[in-house]
């Protein structure tokens, strides 16, 4: 009866966007059901494989409302694809499973009981549950113990022990059914009738609710990128790398290069900081790997030890950033970029380094710095 | 059994007013970087900090000044502006390893624009940019960076793993008398230190350890040219001593500690950290009238103060008084006037049983005020200085 | 194939010292396995068995970076021995049970999922479980259904619901065979090259680790006492108590003495208290026990009823502790001890008093308070 | 129906400012101690509190103070200090068991220097210690203490089980006059706090019952002088209705038995529990500046209170306002500027509407904030006082 979850198999997947991260599950190969907050207000956005490999994905649809949002992916990611369950089958006490990649972690799984399946919270219904919910579990699936999909964790009473909430899975089916009989490329759920809205109006052509007071035209225009978005995400282009692809956050990105895994972020009003983990020092020759690192031939690039782990470096002060010198900067971007990736290889072979564990944790104490 | 006063003996470290910088130059350096004119804006950044020394052609002759420690040298090779402190020469043998591990691990990094270097033997810290992505911010921010992390590299480098200075600014060596003076005023201090924790483990008072803790840093640092290895021993059980988000007991044990060590130095070793060093650029802030009136105005602290020492509590409130005088004497520069103010407020309280040093310094902390006090100015704070990653 | 958990038999034991109490368990009679963190800074604590006897540990290595101690025992205690998993066992979504000894109560497990068996967190490997961790629970093992130990509890996410994690069993493995290979009494291992340490050192030999930095040098230097903790323990020498048995976390002692279980704690800053919990009054002649527990005869000691159980108390102010009357109070403190021991009999034999039940809880009131 | 104001009576209570403490005479006190003159140390620690009384030769007299219902007495005998306060002689026949388990399980304790002790069929409070381990810190926690804990254990005792008094301090009987308002003050009071709770059972407004649980109980402390079972009875429900973390039916519940109760006491019986009492030692704390800010001035609470008032609920913000009056006034002690502020306050809001009283009051507050009112000072809340086990 009890289903088992392989984890590395399932077609859950985190979700990345220039405002943070969250998660995500296939119901098609390309059809990816998510949290309206964890992409909007992003049109476009990162969905990563298992392999690491990040492809993009187009938003469809938005439900502000019951907090949904469908997202088509470019390519298909390999995963054993999970279905809704049927209507009314969830019964309280009956075991759940939350899947999906909390406080940025890898993917988890987490158990608990349906607390109740009808649960009214603001005059909607959700399936409450007394499993453990994090943020970055946002979008993920609520399963039951026959592996189908009951509800799409997202919230949480912050106040209260164990309090978690998901979208029921037949708001869900409502929601896909009626993407699959239209046809337009963007649009968004009116919160009041229902209605499909395509295009920015202040109210909604069908019930006149006001739809600019619920910040909706937001989702039809998004915010321009500030400079250093527009400076990052620029010299990104010029490193063939798609910055889409790349965000990991406000002013954070993270992407793979070859073998190196590269992280931005600014750490301060004056500083853009591009760095890649490579390696771990080994036990022997560390006197000539440590004098290596330090060579002024390797300038603008800087090594140094991060906890153990050897990264490279390049740092860029925001004068460069609203300055007129972006392509000589852009230049240096993509140096860095295959630098990181051949400078592992370089250390292991030459110096006798090892690989450096990857985290994603470290990522998230960079951002908080 | 317990301390009955502190004493206040007049400082061995000279202080001297910063020179004044030229804001104008900055502004010129910024229309010259941004009309392409890379050489003449980095001669007017350096202009800036230096408006009485005459420059050279910088493609021809480095330009040198001293901080601490440590000479920074700026010129310009080619296209590039290049900006240089020699640190030391690495030690041989295991310690060499320990060295350059601390290095990549403690001066190298993201988030600045100077790195480490190595060539050959010799470390240095240096800063290379092409001339046409010249701004004077980023130039500021190196000479001012680079040039106090040398300062204190170099010491814990030589001090730590014995590696030899390289172009090191010796300073002015103290004479015979400063240097008694400075061995008699050393063991005072931690004499007094020492008894004072005893008294701060009886009372088990955090506003007394908070201050404590304080006034065995800041009072070495207004007294004492202090620099090198002890400076950064000081320094790091300081780190541990002044958080006020650790434990109380593991503050005590951390300063007890310092206190065992700083007691057990010998007076060769520390007439070796001591000397009258130069700093072309002020590594202090400048001290405000503001700034003044906040630490010792009216206000919810002198308030504290003054009800301890109204409650029968006068040793934690000429503590927290002393403290704080030496903590705005050491932390930023000051016009002549309110130095001598400061000081003479230690002076008139030395020695006086607590109540009456109490009140000799709460009183006089008003004065203070009344003189050099002014309105708030903390909109500046922030503006100023950058956090690293 | 799911093993039943008979807590009262396995060989999980409370490890106590002047710091606080965590959890342990044996590999072997006298080798017991614990978190780095529950023991240092000191290198002899006490382990209690179910009969409440606490025998003397010593600390033989530490490995500070992985979180795990090594204890060899003065004395064997009974109990069933439970052996670490083999490799690569773990699934997701399996169940594991935590078994220690949270916040100070009795043996507890708690039940929960793997939510990841290869969490990746600042730069190691950890096995991820919802599984509820509170303190006291580090250094307990974390057990699968044939009652493996799969890793040992050693933290949570405060941050975040349910995100604990235990150190895998492999790393467990490797600690537990490097030591057996050593003969050196007592050794940390280097957080980053991983060679043994003997002495403290600012530098690691063999890698140039900055261990200050590190804080490593405390477990060779453990801190010196305050004057609470010189008091007390000294007067428990001079009342023939070990103090090292009797700590119980900080400024926190308890101990058996004949009959007598005795508790010192400082409610406060002003006062240092002793107290020893004795009988329930009978059902008769309570006027009579009431006036002879109120009778001033007995100063400097005094009786109180706490919770309906009749204590001996002691209050010391701190202006003793710090005074010069050390070998007076200490007189009085092994007075007590004894007055402790003795009292119980009088009082079930003059005034039919009931034993008193004897609850861990009463003492963790005790030191919140 | 409901209730359409408050009333403001002016109180039988006597606002008496606390004497002042001489601190010189603590630290003199503390230098005794360490010199080991242990009984020049009692008395310099008497001197402290008393600045203003002779003392006797405590080898020969006994010094006593009254401390509401108590008489404490000091002597010295042999080579011990001794403190007393004598309580009450025990009922007899079951209530002497009742008396004495109450006596042990609340009186006697851990954390305490003083004890319940029994001697014959008198129970007194008792510290006893040798003049060698005087330490002023003790003598002063023993006098604060004592006293006020056999004030309210005298007041139980005697209310609970028919215990008698002994040597118990008369205090002031109150006029005819003063017994007469008295008398009115008490019926108003709970008929409108019974009115209120009708209100607030119909609001079903936690705000609301929060300030009226307040009201309740510090709008009689303010007015009467109240002592005896009456005090005691009203401070154990108290305890119930103002608990924030209980359940509000449960407050409603406890608060209604409780105006139930206090309605139904008989003249004779109220009477019986009004005394001017003298307090030697205060047993408020010190209002300061920062309190009346943190109450009155700017902040969230305030920011509720104003949100209340405008939108539609003004009785909810003049019980708020109120009540916090009646707070700050019982609970502290103020200079008599701030005490007369603060009635004038009550006394403007009284009798009318809701909506005019709470602008009268909210108004008012801040004149009172923008007069008396100061800086923080929180940080001393956590160094003060210690908790028992």
């Amino acid at each position: 009866m009890r289903a088992t979850l392989d984890l590395d198999r399932l077609a859950v997947f985190q979700v990345f966007t220039g405002g943070g991260t969250g998660s995500g599950f296939l119901l098609e190969p390309r059809l990816l059901v998510t949290n309206c907050h964890v992409v909007a207000p992003y049109r476009r956005v990162a969905i990563e494989g298992r392999d690491r490999r990040r492809v993009l994905g187009t938003v469809r649809r938005l439900h502000p409302k019951r907090d949904l949002a469908l997202v088509e992916l470019a390519e298909t990611l390999d995963g054993e694809l999970l279905s809704l369950a049927a209507l009314d089958v969830l019964r309280a006490q009956q075991t759940v499973h939350i899947v999906g990649f909390p406080v940025g972690l890898p993917l988890s799984v987490t158990e608990g009981v349906v607390s109740n399946p009808k649960q009214q919270f603001e005059g909607l219904e959700y399936v409450q549950t007394d499993a453990a919910i994090n943020p970055g579990n946002s979008g993920g699936p609520m399963l039951d113990e026959r592996k189908q999909i009951v509800a799409v964790t997202t919230c949480k009473l912050v106040a209260a022990d164990m309090v978690g909430f998901g979208v029921p899975s037949s708001a869900v089916r409502d929601f896909v059914e009626g993407f699959r009989g239209q046809t337009a490329p963007f649009g968004i759920i009116c919160p009041s009738c229902g209605e499909l809205l395509l295009t920015a109006a202040r109210y909604c052509a069908s019930c006149g609710t006001d739809l600019e007071e619920l910040e909706l035209d937001a989702h039809f225009d998004p915010p321009e990128d500030d400079p250093v978005v527009a400076f990052v995400e620029g010299a990104l282009r010029q490193a063939r790398v798609d910055p889409v692809l790349a965000r990991h956050g406000t002013h954070n990105w993270s992407f793979h290069s070859g073998s190196a895994l590269i992280k931005v972020w600014s750490c301060c009003s004056e500083h853009l900081c591009f760095s890649s983990p490579l390696v771990q020092p080994g036990k022997q020759q560390l006197g000539e790997l440590f004098r290596y690192l330090l060579a002024p031939e390797h300038a603008p690039f800087a090594f140094d030890l991060d906890d153990d782990v050897i990264r490279l470096n390049l740092t860029f002060h925001m004068a460069d950033v609203f300055g007129g010198t972006h392509d000589e900067a852009a230049g240096w971007i993509a140096q860095f970029v295959a630098a990181a990736d051949r400078f592992d290889n370089v250390l292991i072979q030459r110096f006798g380094c090892l690989p450096a564990p990857e985290t994603q944790l470290a990522f998230l104490n960079d951002q908080n710095s | 059994m317990g301390l009955s006063s502190l004493t206040y003996l007049a400082p061995v470290r000279r202080f001297v007013q910063p020179s004044r910088r030229d804001y104008e130059r900055l502004e010129e350096a910024l229309a010259l970087a941004e009309a392409g004119r890379g050489a003449d804006a980095v001669a007017a950044v350096l202009a800036h900090f230096f408006p009485d020394r005459a420059l050279p052609d910088l493609r021809r002759h480095a330009f040198t000044f001293t901080q601490g420690s440590s000479r920074v040298s700026t010129r310009i090779e080619g296209d590039e502006l290049l900006v240089v402190v020699p640190l030391v020469r690495l030690p041989t043998g295991g310690a060499a390893i320990a060295a350059l591990r601390h290095v990549l691990t403690n001066i190298s990094g993201t988030g600045q624009l100077h790195q480490p270097h190595l060539i050959g033997d010799e470390l240095r810290l240096e800063y290379r940019d092409p001339l046409s992505r010249m701004h004077p911010a980023k130039l500021v921010e190196v000479l001012s960076r680079m040039a106090t992390e040398a300062d204190s590299t170099n010491d814990w480098l030589m001090g730590q793993f014995g590696a030899t200075a390289l172009e090191r600014a010796p300073g002015d060596a103290l004479d015979a008398i400063e240097l008694e003076r400075s061995q008699a005023l050393w063991q005072l201090h931690w004499r007094e230190v020492e008894a004072l924790l005893k008294q701060s483990r009886r009372q088990q008072s955090l506003f007394l350890l908070n201050e404590l803790t304080s006034y065995a840093t800041q009072r070495v640092l207004f007294a004492l040219p202090l620099i090198g290895v002890l400076a950064l021993r000081l320094a790091e059980a300081a780190s541990g001593f002044n958080d006020g988000e650790e434990e109380p007991l593991k503050r005590l044990a951390v300063l007890a500690k310092c206190v065992k060590e700083m007691k057990a130095v010998s007076p060769d070793e520390l007439a070796r950290c001591l000397v009258h060093a130069e700093y072309a650029i002020s590594p202090r802030s400048e001290g405000t009238p503001a700034m003044l009136s906040r630490f010792l105005g009216p206000g919810p602290y002198r308030e504290q103060i003054d009800q301890r020492r109204g409650s029968g509590q006068p040793l934690d409130a000429t503590m927290a008084l002393a403290a704080t005088y030496y903590h705005l004497l050491t932390q930023s520069t000051w016009p002549d006037e309110v130095v001598a103010a400061l000081q003479e407020g230690l002076a008139a309280a030395s020695e006086r049983p607590w109540r009456e040093a109490a009140t000799i310094l709460f009183e006089h902390a008003a004065t203070v005020v009344e003189r050099f006090g002014g309105d708030d100015d903390d909109d500046d704070d922030d503006a100023e200085g950058g956090d690293d990653a």
